[in-house]
């Protein structure tokens, strides 16, 4: 008996096929499930294999440079990049402390603040799509777990999404789905980046009457409890006036700009220890808050921070008080008649803090 | 009679057990749809007509097409004066007259006269000369097809109507056309619908297309049934639900016949889905497949019209179901209650079984 | 309706499992780790190559549609996005690669060139079109970038389908 | 179905001969046509499919929400309401952006909360139980507003987790929130804004809103409402399940409130601000010659920044439950005897009725009997031999007792309710006063007693049952040096607001002149407020000290402070042509003249702005626009 279906193999079996791999989407979708099996055999069954092409690569370049053939000088090697890195890293977050604050406090508050510890990882891929992913051969085995922050002494490269046995997968700075607080080097102006899936990414959240400059290094500022205070992100591209109360930043990512080879993955925060207790979610882990803003140093004090916006109400209401002061006078009650008509002296920067000027609608 | 106990044996199986199958799970999904609503005894009654659908394949599996074909004139002429008679002396439900009570029975000729209008075609189109199509030939059967499609559409049931066209269609894409008439046809299709929705709808036909155009402008007029619809095929999700069933069917009117699809779907949601219309997939693909084994151009005819017919209905009703398609009130053969569409799908599927069995009578 | 199929008597019919294992990791690895190397690279696509390689060369379509989901899925599982958009795409490449190939000389340089070039096309726009229908992404579509990419792609395959016929 | 057998058996075989040769002809033609039908069927099919994949897996949660009985995820865009700006055009309040986390509860996973708690400083376990209650009463779809007012961190906390992996069922709307002046300044008259309550959702002055709305609930805020509150905008997102829009189905943009200048000074207001820091009381000024209110201070005061958004519940406790009524406006509610205010309307009464003229004195001795009752001057020594322009000068109560012997006290109640007393002014703030002006038919009425004769002799002096508010006050002055012309208060200067013509009485402009250089004397000529004389200035004003309770009272038993005398000052200027009436109420003043330098004070920023004016009016154009 002949039949459809046996007479078009072919077309059947490719029915089939795309059948299976719709459903297996619309599992995906539908219960937002990952297929964590498939990956992990990918990631397992692939990235060894990228070592080859690593070490096809350090060999080729080893020997135009004259391969020594030693293995333990290249491992030290190793080690001591790694170092250097860490170190580097030290070096910028100390200056950027002494940049703003005054040396003895930063002396005092750095040990505490020091980045306790970290582990090197290599990229050995990115992901096969166009979205901005890498991955890195440090994975669950190594300590590694969601959400840690993963830099380069020269700034932010991301943060850890998925991880496998020894691989993980990064999400990059530039990626959409990126997010992450930042605090600016001269003004500690709080915002937030996000990646924009190009070059750039912008900075949210930065009020117009905040001042940022073009040029500036931007920090991260350990508001979202990922990332430790005091990575440098990158430069100021672009700071101008928007519509709605919010400045247009824009900022050129730092950890990016050399290429990526070798990153490190920050197993535990700087600006605080780890808590005792375990994270509240089993996958995800949680920085603690970072310190107070205060102990940023004098500069936090001018700081307009939302909620305290005055209007020109509470500006003439000041001014009419240091008409008061000025003359002497005590309104409602007797005495010599004020002068209205004349300006009150300046106000002395402690006593009355200067009102922002009210954004126009 | 040529045909003996060998038929049986050499019936196509597969057909057999997928509409059995298909008429099986709309059975269910009646009984599961109208639970506890005043139409709770429609799938006991569904169930005997497909008992009898299955009698009338076999007995016109037996018949020789080559002599129905021959008939198919007066027969022709029989559904046409029928067709008459319902606009006279027929039943009306819901504002159109289709039904003739016989015997207790409402009996809907405008379905059995799919049946009598693919012999009609085959007759037509087996006694061209060339291998195309002349234009005279093309009016003449265009000419007797439009017959009853007006008739029917007096009642008024256009999309009963239309489901004559696809019947037309297939044969005369199988007789072939030259490439300027297919041109002419093809501006008539196109212009026909606007010339129709403006001269020669009802109101109500009208509005049913406006509602398809945009259901959300009317959400609780004609736009109803389509937004209705789709909520229930949209809470089916993956693998559907049990709770929509208590929820959403009551928004559905009349969720046995036109509807049986959305409720389907909303129960055993897209997997359900899949696995169904693979079962009506392969099931057209079998009778294409007897078509193109058919012992001869009748044959083809025959099958390809009870194909071409089959995927009207899927297209239109399933169509309609998810939002694609304006509400015109065809069933879905096989799975929707009615005794006169499914009794009238099987005998259809009885011919394509016919055209098998003269394959070995040689 | 099959065909008859004009089965040419090349010698390349057999399947050599080590390079069917080999030729499909490589083309990942290589994907996913020379753009590290130099960003420049990244429009080369290798999966897709090796995918129409095999499809050509053997010519069955189950087969080369098992291949193609193959590379396809392991693409997923590589990507953030859910598995099997790669997977349904490439699985109709390696279809229609093999059926097409059936009626076509696929030994000529250019065919095969030809090939690479209509079928990076096609990926990228099936990808697109799946991202957008099935998953709800933004698309944004450079055509004269595809273009181009496609052109560098089908430069590349035709020493690579080289070769690969040698090894 | 008709017979086979019927049919004659050659027949059928030349039938069948004839159509088996017509296929038989081309047989790859059919097979191509066939074919077609193949890929038509194909085609026909994948668009089905790709129907039922559009509504099941693609959008299934749109579809999900209108099985609900309800529409698409719909995100709100708060307009932010009117700004509302002084006379000139500076701002006294504002609105900065701030934003609200919402929690989307239909892909919330249970064990995300301790997380979001923690970091966003939340009782997890009341999130739980507030979650617990929307699951009842809400549905599922509907995100709530689990913190508002996010700080720079949280913004950047929730943007940082807010990614796939991590807790994608926090979402970020931007809303407005109102900025009122610091400290309290002009709480009174401007009110502030909440959440509209059940009571006012049933009230006739809010058909228009809806749950949820954030209306104004007192002072300008409520009674401008509709003018200040924009129209929410909204847009609808189909959202995918794991949050992500993939559709704006529409976009309603938000429409702002429109801005309302009020016919408020700042420079005015501040001075009466700070005059009454730390008293308790009322001060109000207006331009007699339009109605115009041009500050308006009350105190005790609150903070209305505290209300904005959701009020603490000690903060409101510690509001309400204070004896001093912060919340009450004094200027409009509060209803104390004028005292001596009260005189210049007298005068004007029995010079008006002819029962005193510039001839009429009295003889002071410091108290006489009247009624058989002893009433004291309130200079004890006595003020000797005094008239009319005396006895407004230094406030003399025998003369005014006098009056009160010869006039009746419907007269007296028919004069200060044509001088606007005893009724509402109509101004455009929410819960007037309306005082009491006492007469034989009030009495009646509310005691069921005959009047005495007696009370008219306290009621003539702005005592006995006569009560007045502030704004009643400087209203009725403000009328009666305009020789009878009462402009109805308003604050309200632009969207322009329909006036009614004012209310005249005619008096004659030589009465009207005797009573004003009376006034004039209570400052510049040694009277009760001869401290509060500007030079340059022709300020004229009338001092009040009126007794909570009798002063035997306060003897007898003691009391403290609470019952000592409210001091009054009404006070205009300039003499002729008056362009600025201010009445300061300063509760437990105990006498007038303390009331006199807030009064003054207001006066002079009057006229030191007014010259200032041409500079600061286009400085304050151009801050503001």
């Amino acid at each position: 008996m002949e039949f459809t279906l046996s007479r078009y193999r072919n077309v059947t079996v490719l029915v089939l096929v795309l059948a299976a791999q719709l459903f297996l989407l619309a599992y995906q979708i539908k219960s937002r499930q990952d297929v964590r099996s498939i990956r992990v055999w990918a990631v397992t069954g692939v990235m060894p294999l990228t070592r080859l092409l690593d070490f096809l690569h350090d060999n080729t370049v080893g020997l135009i440079k004259g391969y020594s053939g030693l293995m333990e000088v290249k491992d030290k090697n190793k080690d001591l990049q790694a170092e250097v890195a860490k170190l580097k890293m030290e070096n910028n977050f100390l200056r950027t402390e002494l940049a703003t604050a005054d040396r003895a406090k930063v002396l005092a508050l750095f040990p505490s603040r020091l980045p306790s510890k970290s582990i090197a990882a290599h990229v050995t891929g990115r992901g096969s799509d166009s979205s901005k992913v890498v991955f890195v051969d440090r994975g669950s085995n190594d300590g590694v777990s969601k959400n840690l922050p993963v830099v380069t002494p020269d700034g932010v490269v991301g943060r850890i999404t998925g991880v496998y046995p020894d691989y993980s997968q990064v999400v990059l700075i530039t990626d959409i789905n990126f997010a992450a607080g930042v605090i600016s080097q001269k003004h500690r102006v709080h915002g937030t980046l996000k990646g924009q899936g190009n070059s750039v990414c912008t900075v949210d959240y930065i009020r117009n009457e905040e001042k940022v400059e073009v040029g500036e290094w931007l920090f991260t500022s350990g508001d979202d409890r990922i990332f430790p205070k005091g990575l440098p992100l990158g430069q100021v591209k672009l700071a101008r006036a928007g519509k709605m109360f919010f400045q247009e930043v824009q900022l050129v990512p730092s950890g990016l700009q050399l290429g990526l080879e070798e990153v490190l993955i920050l197993l535990e925060g700087v600006h605080q220890p780890i808590p005792d207790h375990a994270p509240p979610s089993a996958s995800a882990k949680l920085l603690p808050p970072p310190p107070a803003e205060g102990s940023d140093g004098p500069d936090s004090a001018r700081v307009i921070r939302g909620g305290v916006a005055t209007t020109d109400a509470d500006q003439v209401l000041d001014r009419y008080r240091r008409i008061g002061a000025a003359q002497g006078h005590a309104y409602g009650s007797g005495g010599g008649t004020p002068n209205f008509a004349i300006d009150p002296p300046p106000p002395r920067p402690p006593a009355a803090p200067p009102a922002p000027e009210t954004p126009p609608q | 009679m040529r045909l003996n106990v060998r038929g049986l044996r050499d019936l196509d199986w597969v057909i057999v057990t997928l509409a059995v199958v298909i008429a099986a799970l709309g059975m269910i999904q009646i009984y599961t749809a109208t639970h506890e609503t005043r139409w709770y005894n429609a799938w006991w009654r569904q169930a005997v007509y497909i008992g009898m659908g299955i009698g009338g394949m076999l007995a016109m599996s037996r018949a020789d097409y080559h002599s129905l074909i021959g008939k198919s004139m007066p027969l022709f002429v029989i559904a046409n004066v029928l067709l008459v008679v319902v606009l006279v002396v027929g039943t009306t439900v819901f504002g159109s007259r289709r039904w003739i009570n016989i015997a207790g029975f409402h009996f809907q000729v405008s379905e059995f006269a799919k049946l009598v209008i693919i012999l009609l075609v085959a007759r037509y189109l087996t006694s061209t000369k060339n291998d195309t199509l002349q234009v005279r030939e093309l009016l003449k059967i265009g000419g007797l097809v439009v017959i009853p499609m007006l008739l029917v559409m007096r009642q008024p049931d256009l999309g009963t109507a239309l489901t004559y066209l696809p019947i037309l269609g297939s044969g005369i894409l199988l007789a072939g056309l030259r490439n300027r008439h297919l041109a002419v046809l093809a501006i008539a299709a196109v212009v026909t619908p606007v010339l129709a929705y403006h001269f020669a709808l009802k109101p109500y036909q009208r509005s049913r297309v406006d509602s398809f155009l945009d259901p959300e402008s009317d959400p609780h007029g004609s736009g109803y049934q389509v937004i209705q619809s789709k909520i229930a095929v949209g809470s089916g999700r993956l693998f559907g639900t049990q709770k929509g069933m208590q929820t959403q069917l009551r928004f559905l009117p009349v969720p046995h016949t036109d509807f049986i699809f959305a409720t389907y779907a909303e129960e055993h949601g897209f997997v359900g889905v899949v696995v169904i219309l693979g079962l009506y997939f392969l099931l057209i693909m079998q009778i294409v497949h007897n078509a193109q084994t058919a012992p001869d151009r009748a044959g083809t005819l025959v099958c390809m019209g009870v194909a071409a017919l089959l995927l009207f209905h899927l297209l239109v009703n399933v169509g309609m179901v998810v939002g694609h398609m304006p509400i015109t009130g065809i069933p879905l053969p096989l799975m929707s209650a009615g005794g006169s569409s499914t009794i009238s799908m099987f005998l259809m599927l009885g011919l394509v079984q016919n055209v098998r069995l003269q394959r070995f009578v040689h | 309706m099959a065909l008859p199929v004009a089965r040419r008597s090349d010698l390349r019919q057999k399947l050599r499992p080590f390079l069917l294992m080999l030729a499909p990791v490589a083309s990942i690895v290589l994907h996913i780790k020379v753009p590290l190397f130099s960003d420049y690279f990244s429009f080369l696509d290798p999966p897709l190559l090796v995918t129409v390689y095999f499809a050509l060369l053997h010519r069955d379509a189950v087969q080369a549609l098992f291949i193609g989901c193959a590379i396809g899925l392991a693409q997923d599982a590589l990507s953030s996005n859910p598995i099997g958009q790669f997977g349904i795409v490439k699985t109709l490449v390696g279809y229609i690669a093999a059926s097409a190939s059936q009626h076509l000389n696929v030994e000529n340089m250019v065919a095969r060139m030809g090939f690479a070039f209509v079928f990076y096309l096609f990926h990228q726009a099936l990808y697109a079109a799946l991202g957008a229908s099935l998953l709800g992404q933004q698309v944004s579509l450079n055509p004269a970038e595809a273009i181009l990419f496609a052109i560098m792609n089908a430069a590349v395959a035709a020493p690579l389908f080289q070769l690969l016929d040698r090894l | 179905m008709p017979d086979v057998a019927t049919l004659p058996a050659d027949q059928e075989r030349d039938k069948e001969h004839e159509v088996r040769k017509v296929l038989g002809e081309d047989p790859k033609a059919a097979a191509n046509r066939i074919a077609v039908f193949r890929y038509i069927c194909v085609a026909v099919f994948l668009y089905l499919l790709a129907g039922f994949w559009a509504l099941q897996i693609r959008d299934p949660d749109y579809y999900a929400e209108l099985a609900e009985k309800n529409y698409i995820r719909s995100q709100p865009l708060p307009a932010p309401r009117g700004r509302i700006l002084d006379r000139h055009g500076r701002i006294i309040v504002d609105n900065h952006s701030s934003f609200s986390l919402y929690l989307s509860r239909d892909n919330l996973k249970e064990d995300h909360l301790d997380a979001m708690c923690s970091a966003l400083d939340l009782d997890c376990a009341d999130l739980q139980e507030r979650l617990r209650r929307y699951d009842r009463t809400r549905a599922k779809y509907e995100a709530i507003n689990i913190k508002s007012d996010l700080t720079s961190a949280e913004l950047s906390f929730i943007e940082a987790h807010g990614g796939q992996d991590n807790f994608p069922e926090m979402e970020v709307i931007q809303t407005f929130r109102r900025i009122y002046p610091r400290g309290g300044a002009l709480a009174h008259v401007i009110g502030y804004t909440g959440e509209i309550s059940e009571g006012e959702l049933d009230s006739a002055d809010f058909v228009r809103y809806k749950r949820g709305d954030i209306i104004g609930k007192t002072g300008i805020e409520r009674q401008y409402n509709d003018v200040l509150m924009g129209v929410d905008g909204q847009r609808r997102v189909l959202v995918n399940n794991r949050n992500k829009i993939l559709k704006v189905i529409d976009h309603k943009g938000a429409a702002a409130g429109r801005d309302v200048r009020l016919t408020l000074d700042l420079d005015l207001q501040a001075v009466a601000e700070l005059a009454m820091t730390d008293r308790k009381g009322a001060v109000v000024a207006l331009d007699p010659r339009t109605g115009e209110i041009l500050a308006m201070v009350s105190r005790p005061t609150y903070d209305p920044n505290r209300f904005v958004g959701r009020i603490r519940a000690k903060d409101w406790s510690e509001i309400r439950d204070n004896l001093d009524y912060p919340m009450m406006n004094r200027a409009i509610q509060a209803q104390f005897a004028p005292g001596s205010t009260f005189k210049p309307i007298i005068a004007m009464a029995a010079l008006e009725e002819g029962i005193i003229d510039d001839r009429t004195t009295a003889t002071c001795t410091g108290g006489a009997m009247f009624y058989d009752r002893f009433f004291k001057c309130n200079l004890r020594s006595g003020h000797g031999y005094v008239g009319l322009n005396r006895a407004l000068v230094h406030s003399c109560n025998i003369f005014f007792h006098n009056i009160g012997m010869k006039i009746s006290i419907d007269k007296v109640a028919e004069y200060a309710e044509l001088a606007g007393l005893g009724k509402r002014t109509g101004i455009d703030l929410p819960a007037e006063s309306e005082g009491t002006v006492p007469s034989r038919r009030w009495k009646m009425r509310t005691q069921r007693q005959r009047w005495f004769s007696g009370e008219t002799v306290s009621v003539v002096i702005g005592q006995g049952a006569l009560t007045v508010t502030p704004l009643q006050l400087a209203h009725s002055i403000g009328g009666l040096i305009r020789a009878g012309e009462w402009h109805k208060p308003h604050l309200m200067l632009d969207p322009p607001p329909s006036l009614d013509p004012p209310r005249k009485a005619n008096w004659s402009p030589e009465n009207t002149s005797k009573v004003v250089n009376g006034m004039f004397g209570v400052v510049n000529q040694g009277g009760t407020a001869r401290g509060a004389a500007i030079a340059g200035i022709e300020f004229c004003g009338k001092t009040g000290t009126a007794q909570l309770a009798s002063n035997d009272l306060i003897r007898s038993r003691k009391l403290g402070l609470q019952l000592s005398d409210n001091a009054w000052f009404v006070g205009f200027a300039p003499r002729v042509n008056p362009e600025i009436v201010v009445v300061a109420l300063y509760e437990h003043g105990e006498h007038g003249d303390r009331a006199a330098p807030i009064v003054r004070d207001v006066v002079k920023a009057y006229f030191d702005s007014k010259h200032r004016r041409p500079q600061t009016l286009i400085a304050a154009a151009g801050a503001a626009r």
